[in-house]
């Protein structure tokens, strides 16, 4: 085995070779020299897990961009530029994602997408601080993860934001009085929503009569939590998780919480998609920005592109990736960043003061930003039934 | 260590293996009535020896007597059934093998068992670790007196294997030794914890008639020099009857004879162990 | 005497020591003079680390023999009292820069509780046994960690194991690569001059003793409990200690990502590096943790590649041939061909 | 009571499903001598399997099952051979990371191939679910109860009276000895990886059909459950395989059941170690004493 210590070395001075190789490339920039279109290329950034446990939301938001990116480029591109998007993988770790994002800047990214996961996004938003290029996260929503960088900025809701709202709308169309619970424990996302609702639960008066958990190693079989979630006595389940463990619960408990409603937020878009059958899904409500069933006609637009291009209907977190381009490209209108100006020291400042400024109509809403990087737009409440998501409206 | 002094032991029963060299020194090992059983079956009964500060006894018996067993019971790798062992005087019931190994035994084995990735001289000196005045602050640290103790501890390992003439080996690994070299190694690392008796299961396994004459003079230079007594398992008589002093037969556990090399050869219990008896082989 | 110095500096674990302080000469001039690339920049705290954590699991792993497939939970443990702590004495010491070495030593010695219990199971155990019960310690830390709910007032420190740590939020986040990087050096050159003395003292010899045979290690008088578990207890304290500056230099850290697939990658890097090879896990711990990051040109295929690159890796490792050719490469052999050769030219005049 | 013996019903439920694959895990494990890490991504590889015959090529389910059968326990045969059979004589260590290597791949070819969205089984085992005292028993659950038992019984049926059995335990005892008697190790070898893979798609198939959703990373957590099971009931045992799995479920759900979701995880390991540092060998793994 000693031997291999030696190989070791020899391999160790490739690596060297290699990654110092690598170190040179960057000095690469993407100069200002249009090409045959008469454009110049304006790089965007983006880091989610492709690979891994969470490789479907990475995805879905890398599908998203590149739709947009491609629908931009196809119509002339913004202002004289070329839009690229260089998506890199992180495995949904966060160390990844910093070292991701090191080779993206090296590899001279103008604009971050930030990143898809909430822990990725808290790591590089921090480690972006001293660059202060715009980082627009499509989909990380935890509380923390944009806070402390004044150019970070997101697309979806926060998690806090989506537990208090979650609660409120419960309360304020009186679905239920007595509710239970069931999350993910060891996912931040999960624990965001919940602690959020909770508390607002309490204020509203609101009694949860059952929390049930689940951990990522335990997310095949919730046998134990739907008896319990059936024993308590609820009205209604609040079940803040993703679309994925979502499937399997609603699988598993259909036909024995039946009359309970489920109430979901934006995790658990796509479901329609991801269950077997559709029927598992019934009386699952959302509280969701962004409906693949909206027929609103960006919205129908980008639903259907999207489905032809990928063979897959978009859910949240792509809709989140196809908006955040879009809003990138008005806050370039609206700073009047050209080929011109765009290498100038203060692209990044403009940028950044463009986002609160602009207003996007995406396709999971209209949204304004506020200078802390949080998004103003409207969550809808969806409700499913015979395999078709519709707006809820609390007569029927 | 409770109430040792009261342990101490001073009348010899009449069936003692003790040479008249060491009959008025205190014996090295006393061992009274000691037994086990291994789920019902009993291994070794009612065995009872002592062996003299200075003497070279011999454990011989037919395959399966329970010799190893014997050693494993003396060293606590198995934990008696019945009986006692008086170690220079202290009980070593309840004490763990390592605890019997600082009281005074030290023991090679059977099927060689060296630390067979590790070079010679490390062999020797991790034997020698009670002695090696290192705590564990100066082993990671490489201060606190490490270079002394080191020193020393390089020093005497050498001393050790130049006494079998084997310090140009110090540096070879200990698994690629041949086989007599080992066998050597696991006695000088034996040597090396210091004992007051060193016990040796079949030391000559597998050697030649010069290696095996070689072995039994190494021997008696070990008991001459380091003042130890010696006890071997052995089934190579040439050896036994050479050196030995006294001699316990051992047979289905249970011991048959012991006396002197001469006493064993004639005793006609010990003559039917080995060959059986014959009218029954003729039946 | 000359030969004799000779010899010292070119001992095996001489030229361990070189290299490792020429990758970091490099690395550090390249990183001080602003031409080091921003992706490996920000690499280089955490390579560090994982550096700290296969020397010192390869302590477990190589030294003792015992499989441990838990390693990276003492890495949690260490990461978040370490942080933690950092956070509650800011009141106390105000520099985050003196505050991370005590963190560190904090961090160490919780890391160390944790490895001294998880250690208690492994005097019983032992192989597949002791895998599986070090990984089952492991996910219970976990467990464990994700589950607490801490509120400090006087500190305005909230701490909830399941969303995680944001170092960045409570001001222990060291963004500056460069001012994390010494602590890093520092650690790593404390670790593995720690693990080389080691073997080649009294504690190293029982301990590789007690690997190489138990029950002649226990016959020779070694107490097998002592080292056993003296080895759990320094290599989680490493762990503990590369945790805490894990957490420094990253501004999230989640109890999650500790969990038994970390501890395998460690694993991984300990055994390609070579059992009880201070310098392969060195070695090893660069390679696996740059080649994942070499590979993002080929983008979507980049996972396959390095598993393909692993298996490879591994299987040629066993080949003898191949073995040949590695052994005439290293840098012993080459000097030794290089003496000899002034050999036979002096001879020859 | 009744949710007593339901959390009962569902311990069983899931636990035979760990015990499945825990079988797989420990045969190959008494025989190869080795912790065939990607054992539980076989499992995967088998599900996708029926996907893609039965849901995307359309072919009759009976079709699909067999194939997935046959791709497996090709498969096996096939890591065998390129991972595994050139570090034969290479520390046992050394394997086991080769077979992480071998997770990995599969893993990351099944994304290429998939993709990374969650794919579901199709209903290719249509069992009614039984009810009675307010207690749910599922078909599905049954049948993986009466599977796991019936190949439990074959498996240990199988390599104590067949001669190829005969073989493979002598392999496992000592390679060189079983050379000489005139047994090809290699061959016998590869059998032991066909059968365990094909175990392994069996395992996958009744893990789609009882929770429906598969994903690239599908293996990974069953296979981990099923190590510790394997090694709970002593590995290299074949009922102890059975034993541990269905423990560990039903140890699992009652903990969700009575104590807290919240630390089911850290209570069924908490369990384990504690049974493990109690009876180190296992609940019937057979105590090999060094001989001294």
């Amino acid at each position: 085995m000693k031997k291999f210590a030696r190989i070791a070395s020899l391999i160790m001075a490739l690596a060297m070779v290699l990654t110092c190789f690598v170190g040179c490339t960057a000095d690469k920039e993407g100069g200002a020299t249009p090409g045959e279109d008469g454009l110049v290329e304006l790089k965007l950034g983006c880091i989610g897990p492709l690979t891994g446990d969470y490789a479907n939301y990475g995805t879905s938001v890398q599908n998203g961009v590149n739709l947009a990116i491609e629908e931009i480029n196809a119509a002339g591109g913004v202002n004289g530029f070329k839009l690229t998007i260089d998506f890199q993988d992180s495995q949904g770790d966060p160390d990844s994602a910093t070292a991701a994002y090191g080779k993206l800047m090296d590899d001279g990214m103008k604009i971050s997408l930030g990143t898809v996961l909430s822990g990725e996004m808290t790591a590089v938003s921090a480690a972006a601080i001293a660059d202060e290029i715009l980082l627009l996260s499509p989909s990380a929503s935890a509380k923390d993860a944009i806070t402390g960088n004044d150019s970070a900025f997101r697309v979806c809701f926060n998690d806090p934001q989506q537990g208090t709202v979650s609660a409120d709308y419960i309360a304020d169309n009186k679905l239920a009085t007595k509710v239970a619970v069931f999350y993910q424990s060891d996912l931040d996302y999960s624990n965001g929503l919940y602690e959020n609702f909770k508390a607002q639960c309490a204020k509203r008066g609101i009694e949860i009569v059952e929390t049930t958990t689940f951990t990522k190693s335990t997310n095949t079989d919730f046998s134990t939590q739907i008896n319990a979630i059936k024993a308590s006595g609820a009205e209604l389940v609040f079940i803040p998780i993703y679309a994925a463990e979502a499937s399997t619960f609603l699988t598993q408990a259909y036909g024995k919480l039946t009359d309970i409603p489920l109430f979901g937020c934006d995790g658990l878009d796509g479901i329609l998609t991801k269950v077997s059958d559709t029927k598992y899904a019934e009386n699952v409500m959302m509280l969701t920005p962004f409906s693949a069933d909206d027929t609103t006609e960006n919205v129908k637009k980008f639903v259907d592109s999207y489905k032809k291009n990928f063979n897959a209907t978009p859910d949240q977190f792509a809709a989140d990736g196809y908006d955040a381009v879009y809003a990138v490209v008005e806050a370039l209108k609206k700073a009047e960043i050209t080929p011109d100006n765009f290498e100038d020291d203060d692209f990044n400042s403009k940028m950044v003061a463009a986002m609160t400024q602009i207003t996007v109509k995406g396709v999971t809403g209209t949204m304004t930003w506020t200078a802390d990087g949080e998004t103003n737009k409207a969550a809808k409440a969806m409700i499913i039934h015979d395999g078709v998501a519709s707006l809820y409206t609390s007569e029927k | 260590m409770e109430n040792n002094n009261s342990s101490k032991l001073v009348p010899y029963p009449s069936n003692a293996l003790v040479t008249e060299r060491d009959l008025h020194k205190p014996p090295v090992l006393e061992v009274n009535h000691l037994g086990i059983d291994f789920g019902g079956l009993t291994a070794v009964d009612d065995f009872s020896i002592i062996i003299g500060r200075t003497e070279i006894a011999g454990l011989i018996g037919p395959n399966g007597a329970g010799k190893t067993t014997v050693f494993n019971l003396l060293t606590n790798v198995y934990k008696p059934t019945r009986g006692n062992i008086l170690l220079n005087g202290y009980s070593t019931s309840g004490k763990t093998t390592a605890q019997v190994n600082r009281m005074g035994i030290a023991r090679t084995f059977q099927n060689i068992r060296l630390f067979s990735k590790m070079s010679v001289i490390d062999n020797v000196k991790v034997g020698m670790h009670m002695s090696v005045k290192e705590n564990f602050l100066s082993s990671l640290s490489h201060g606190f007196g490490y270079s002394k103790a080191e020193k020393i501890a390089n020093e005497r390992a050498l001393e050790l294997l130049d006494f079998f003439s084997m310090a140009d080996l110090a540096k070879a690994q200990a698994g690629s030794l041949p086989y007599g070299a080992q066998r050597r190694l696991e006695i000088i690392r034996a040597l090396a914890t210091n004992p007051s008796i060193v016990l040796l299961d079949e030391p000559a396994a597998g050697m030649n008639p010069s290696e095996t004459a070689e072995l039994m003079e190494n021997i008696r230079r070990i008991r001459d020099t380091f003042n130890i007594a010696i006890m071997l398992i052995e089934h190579d008589m040439s050896l036994v009857m050479g050196i030995c002093e006294g001699i316990c037969v051992l047979n289905y556990g249970k011991i048959i004879a012991k006396g002197s090399p001469d006493e064993i050869k004639k005793n006609p219990t010990v003559i039917e162990a080995y060959l059986g008896k014959k009218k029954e082989a003729q039946d | 005497m000359k030969n004799n110095v000779l010899k010292k500096l070119f001992s095996k674990n001489s030229i361990t020591i070189y290299i490792v302080v020429a990758i970091y000469a490099i690395f550090s001039s390249l990183l001080y003079t602003d031409n080091l690339s921003r992706q490996l920049t920000n690499m280089l705290i955490s390579v560090s680390c994982y550096i700290v954590l296969a020397v010192s699991l390869n302590l477990v792993v190589g030294f003792l023999g015992e499989l441990s497939l838990g390693h990276a939970c003492f890495m949690s443990v260490g990461l978040f009292t370490g942080c933690i702590s950092s956070v509650l004495m800011s009141n106390v010491i105000p520099s985050v820069y003196i505050r991370l070495p005590i963190a560190m030593i904090l961090g160490g010695l919780a890391a160390a509780a944790v490895g001294f219990v998880i250690g208690l199971p492994a005097l019983r155990l032992k192989g597949d046994y002791l895998a599986i019960v070090t990984l089952a310690c492991g996910e219970i830390v976990k467990n464990a960690i994700t589950n607490i709910n801490m509120t400090v007032e006087s500190a305005d420190f909230e701490f909830n194991g399941a969303i995680g740590l944001n170092t960045n939020k409570y001001g222990i986040y060291i963004k500056d690569v460069g001012e994390l990087l010494p602590y890093a050096i520092v650690l790593v050159f404390v670790t593995i001059i720690v693990m080389m003395n080691i073997s080649k003292s009294k504690a190293g010899r029982c301990i590789m003793a007690i690997r190489d045979n138990r029950i002649a290690a226990e016959s020779i008088g070694i107490n097998v409990t002592y080292y056993k578990l003296i080895v759990f207890v320094l290599a989680a304290f490493f762990a503990g200690m590369a945790g805490v500056l894990y957490g420094h230099g990253n501004s999230f850290a989640a109890a999650s990502k500790f969990d038994y697939n970390m501890s395998i990658e460690i694993l991984v890097i300990v055994v390609l590096g070579g059992m009880g090879s201070v310098r392969g896990s060195i070695i090893a711990a660069i390679i696996l943790r740059a080649l994942p990051e070499m590979l993002r040109e080929f983008s979507d295929y980049r996972m396959l590649l390095y598993s393909v690159l692993l298996i490879v890796i591994m299987i040629l490792n066993a080949n003898p041939k191949f073995a040949d050719l590695k052994g005439n490469l290293s840098i012993p052999k080459i000097i030794s061909r290089l003496k000899n050769k002034d050999k036979t030219v002096k001879e020859a005049k | 009571m009744t949710t007593f013996i339901q959390t009962l019903i569902d311990g069983l439920s899931l636990g035979s499903i760990y015990a499945l694959i825990a079988l797989g895990y420990t045969m190959v494990y008494g025989i190869a001598k080795m912790l065939n890490f990607a054992h539980g991504d076989v499992i995967m590889v088998g599900a996708y399997a029926v996907i893609a015959s039965v849901s995307m090529a359309s072919l009759p389910p009976v079709v699909g099952l067999i194939l997935s059968v046959v791709i497996c326990a090709a498969l096996g045969i096939l890591i065998e051979f390129l991972a595994y059979k050139p570090l034969r004589k290479s520390p046992s260590l050394a394997v086991l990371i080769t077979a992480i290597g071998v997770s990995y791949l599969l893993q990351n070819l099944a994304l290429l191939i998939f993709g990374s969205e969650q794919l579901s089984f199709p209903q290719v085992i249509n069992l009614p679910d039984f009810a009675f005292a307010g207690v749910q028993i599922k078909g599905v659950t049954l049948a993986t109860l009466v599977i796991t038992a019936v190949i439990m019984i074959a498996l240990t049926l199988f390599i104590k009276t067949t001669k190829l059995g005969k073989a493979m335990r002598a392999s496992s005892e000592d390679k060189d000895a079983a050379e000489l008697m005139g047994i090809s190790v290699n061959r016998t070898i590869s059998i032991t990886f066909a059968i365990g893979s094909a175990l392994a798609a069996i395992a996958g198939i009744f893990y789609g059909a009882s929770y429906v959703y598969i994903k690239p990373t599908t293996g990974a957590m069953p296979g981990i459950k099923a190590f510790t099971a394997a090694v709970f009931g002593g590995i290299g045992s074949i009922p102890g395989a059975m034993l541990g799995g269905i423990i560990l479920g039903i140890i699992e759900k009652f903990s969700q059941a009575y104590i807290s979701t919240l630390w089911a995880d850290a209570i069924v390991f908490g369990v384990l170690v504690l049974m493990l540092v109690i009876k180190p060998t296992g609940l019937l793994g057979k105590d090999i004493k060094e001989k001294v």
